[in-house]
C-alpha cells in the first residue's frame, strides 16, 4: 500500500484526484492538505512517530509555501520522502529546480488517472517519470531566478 | 510564485525603456506583443486551467465510479462537470469580450457583467468622460486588473467602482467587502505592480487599503492628462 | 443584416501606420497591445470556445443517458469529455506558446464528426488545397465557428460545407437546414464579428444568409492569397 499526502489549492481538484487516487488498489490517500505550508504542518506533526506517508503528490502553484518550494524543504528535512509534482502548465523553470530538488515525477494533472497511479508505484520503485509534453516545454527554457 | 513573476515583468519593462532610446518602434512593438502576450497567458492559466483540469478530472472520476457500479455517485460527478463547463463558457466568453472592448463604456459593463454573474452586487458610478488616450490606456488596465483581482482572490458578496473629480484631480476607487485577514500581508503580484508602475508615469497616486474589504484606490492630477 | 458587418471602425492596421508618421512610441505600443490582445481573443474564442461547446453538449447528454438508465452511455460520453478536456488543455497549453497547425483535412474530419454525433446528416466537399498558411489559419478558425454555432443555435437535421473555385475566386459555404425566425434579426456575437474581421483582413467577401436554414458565405481572391 502506497500512502499519499496530497497538497492542492483548488479544492474542486484535490477532491478530484483524491477520489480517483483512492480507487486504485495499492494507493491510499492519507491526507489531503490546500498549501505547501499545510503539507509541512502535517508532516512534523504526524511524520516521525507514525511514518505515515510515502509519496507527496504536489500541485506548484500555491498560496503561502509552492510545490516547488515544499520539494526543496522535504528534500533536506524527510529524504526518505518522494516528492511528486502534478501541474497544468509547465513554467520556465520549474522542471529545472524540480528535478535539481530531487523529485520523482513531474507530470501533468489531467493525465489519465492509470497513468498517474503508474507514476506513483514507479516512484516507490525508485524511477523518475517526466511528462513528454512538459519536457518539450522545458527544452528551451531560461530559468527566470538564475538568469537575471 | 510572485517573485518569479515580478523578476519578468522588470526585465521586459526594462527591455521596453532600453529601446525607446533606440527609436526602435518595430522592437518597442514587438516587444509590447510578447508582453501582452504573457499577460494573457497568465489570465488564461488563471481562468481556464482550473476549469478545464477540474473538468478531466471529474469526467475521469464518474466514468470510473459508473464502471465500478455507483452510478449515483458518477451521475452527481457528470452533473457537475456540465455545470463547471457552462460557467467556463461564460467565462469565456466574457474574457473575448472584454479583451476586445473598445469603449472604457463597454468594457465597464463587460467587467460588472463578471461580477454579477459570480453573485457579486456590484455598484457602477464613474464618469470617464473626457481623458486621454494614454489615461483611457492605463485606467482600463488598472479596471481589469482590481475587478480580476476581486474574482480570483475575495470572498466578496458586493463591489463598488466609481469615480469622483473634484480640484483637478480624478479619482477611481474599486472596492470590495470581501475579509482581507490582517496578518495576511498583501504581496504584490503583477497585478497590482503593473497599477502602481501605470500610476506613476502618469504622476499619480496609488493607495490600496484593506481596512473594510479590498480597496484600490488611484488618483490622478486631471491637468497632467 | 449583412449590412451591419461592413460598418466596421477602422483597422488597426491602419491606426498603427497613422501613428508611425507621428513617431509616438507610447501609442505605437499601445495600439501594438491592444492588436495583439484582439487577435489572441479571436483565437481563444475559436480555438476553446468550440472545445468547452462540446464539453457542455456532450456532459448534458451523459447525464440525461445515466438518468435514463442508459449507464454504458452514458459512460462513454463522459469517457469523451475527458479526453475533449484534456485536448484543450493541451490546446491551451500551446496558445500560449504558440499555434499548432493541424491540417485542414483533418479539422474538416473532426468538426463534421461533431455534426455527425449530434444527429445533423453532414455532406462536405472541399477543395482545400494550395492555400496560403494565412489562409488556412483564417479558413480553419471560420469553419469551427461556422460549426460550432450550428451546434449551439440550430435545430438542422442537415449540414453541408462545401467550397468552389472558379475565375480565381475562392468560395466557402457552411449551410444548415434549421429554422430562422425572420423576425429574430441576427446578432453578431464574437463568432460571427471573429469571421468578419479575418475576411477583411484577407480582402474578401462575407454574407450571412437566412433565407433558407442559416448560410455561411466568405469569398476570397485566390491571388490575394
Ligand atoms: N480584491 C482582493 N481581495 C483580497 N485579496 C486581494 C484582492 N486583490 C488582491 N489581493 C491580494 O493581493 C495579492 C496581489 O495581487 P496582484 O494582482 O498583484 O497579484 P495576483 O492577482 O496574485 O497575480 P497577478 O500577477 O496575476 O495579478 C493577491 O495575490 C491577493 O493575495
Ligand atoms: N447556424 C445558426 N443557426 C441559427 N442561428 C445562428 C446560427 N449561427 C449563428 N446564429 C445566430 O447568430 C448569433 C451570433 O452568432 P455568433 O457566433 O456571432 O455569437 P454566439 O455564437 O452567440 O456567441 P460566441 O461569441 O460564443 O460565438 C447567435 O447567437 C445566433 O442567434
Ligand atoms: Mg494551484
Ligand atoms: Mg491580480
Ligand atoms: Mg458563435
Amino acid at each position: 500500500m502506497i500512502n499519499v499526502l496530497l497538497a492542492e489549492d483548488q479544492s474542486m481538484v484535490r477532491g478530484a484526484l483524491a477520489a480517483l487516487l483512492n480507487m486504485e488498489e495499492n494507493i491510499r490517500v492519507v491526507a489531503q492538505v490546500e498549501d505547501g505550508k499545510a503539507a509541512l504542518e502535517y508532516l512534523n506533526r504526524t511524520h516521525s512517530e507514525t511514518d505515515a506517508i510515502d509519496i507527496v503528490l504536489t500541485d506548484i502553484e500555491m498560496p503561502n509555501i509552492t510545490g516547488i518550494e515544499l520539494a526543496e524543504v522535504l528534500a533536506e528535512k524527510f529524504p526518505e520522502l518522494r516528492t511528486v509534482i502534478v501541474t497544468t502548465f509547465g513554467r520556465a523553470g520549474y522542471i529545472r529546480r524540480a528535478l535539481a530538488a530531487g523529485v520523482y515525477g513531474f507530470i501533468l494533472k489531467d493525465a489519465p488517472s492509470e497513468i498517474l497511479a503508474e507514476v506513483l508505484y514507479k516512484a516507490m520503485a525508485g524511477k523518475k517519470t517526466i511528462d513528454p509534453e512538459l519536457a518539450i516545454a522545458a527544452l528551451d527554457d531560461k530559468d527566470p531566478l538564475s538568469d537575471k | 510564485t510572485t517573485g518569479l513573476f515580478f523578476l519578468a515583468a522588470m526585465s521586459r519593462a526594462e527591455d521596453i525603456a532600453r529601446y525607446k532610446d533606440h527609436r526602435s518602434n518595430e522592437k518597442i512593438e514587438q516587444l509590447a506583443i510578447v508582453a501582452e502576450r504573457e499577460r494573457i497567458a497568465r489570465d488564461l492559466h488563471d481562468i481556464l486551467g482550473h476549469t478545464l483540469t477540474s473538468i478531466v478530472l471529474k469526467s475521469q472520476l464518474a466514468e470510473k465510479l459508473c464502471a465500478a457500479g455507483q452510478t449515483a455517485q458518477g451521475q452527481k460527478e457528470i452533473g457537475e462537470v456540465s455545470r463547471i463547463a457552462s460557467e467556463a463558457l461564460s467565462e469565456l466568453r466574457q474574457t473575448v469580450s472584454g479583451y476586445k472592448a473598445k469603449t472604457m463604456e463597454q468594457l465597464l459593463n463587460k467587467l460588472s457583467d463578471r461580477l454579477v454573474d459570480k453573485g457579486i452586487v456590484t455598484e457602477v458610478e464613474c464618469d470617464l468622460s473626457g481623458l486621454s488616450p494614454k489615461t483611457e490606456a492605463a485606467l482600463s488596465l488598472i479596471l481589469t486588473e482590481a475587478v480580476t483581482n476581486i474574482l480570483r482572490h475575495s470572498n466578496a458578496t458586493r463591489a463598488k467602482i466609481n469615480t469622483h473629480r473634484e480640484n483637478k484631480i480624478f479619482t477611481l476607487t474599486v472596492q470590495d467587502n470581501g475579509t482581507v485577514s490582517q496578518a495576511q500581508q498583501v504581496q504584490c503580484g503583477n497585478g497590482l505592480q503593473g497599477i502602481r508602475e501605470r500610476v506613476e508615469e502618469l504622476q499619480g497616486k496609488f493607495v490600496i487599503d484593506t481596512s473594510e474589504g479590498f480597496m484600490v484606490q488611484i488618483q490622478l492630477q486631471e491637468q497632467a492628462q
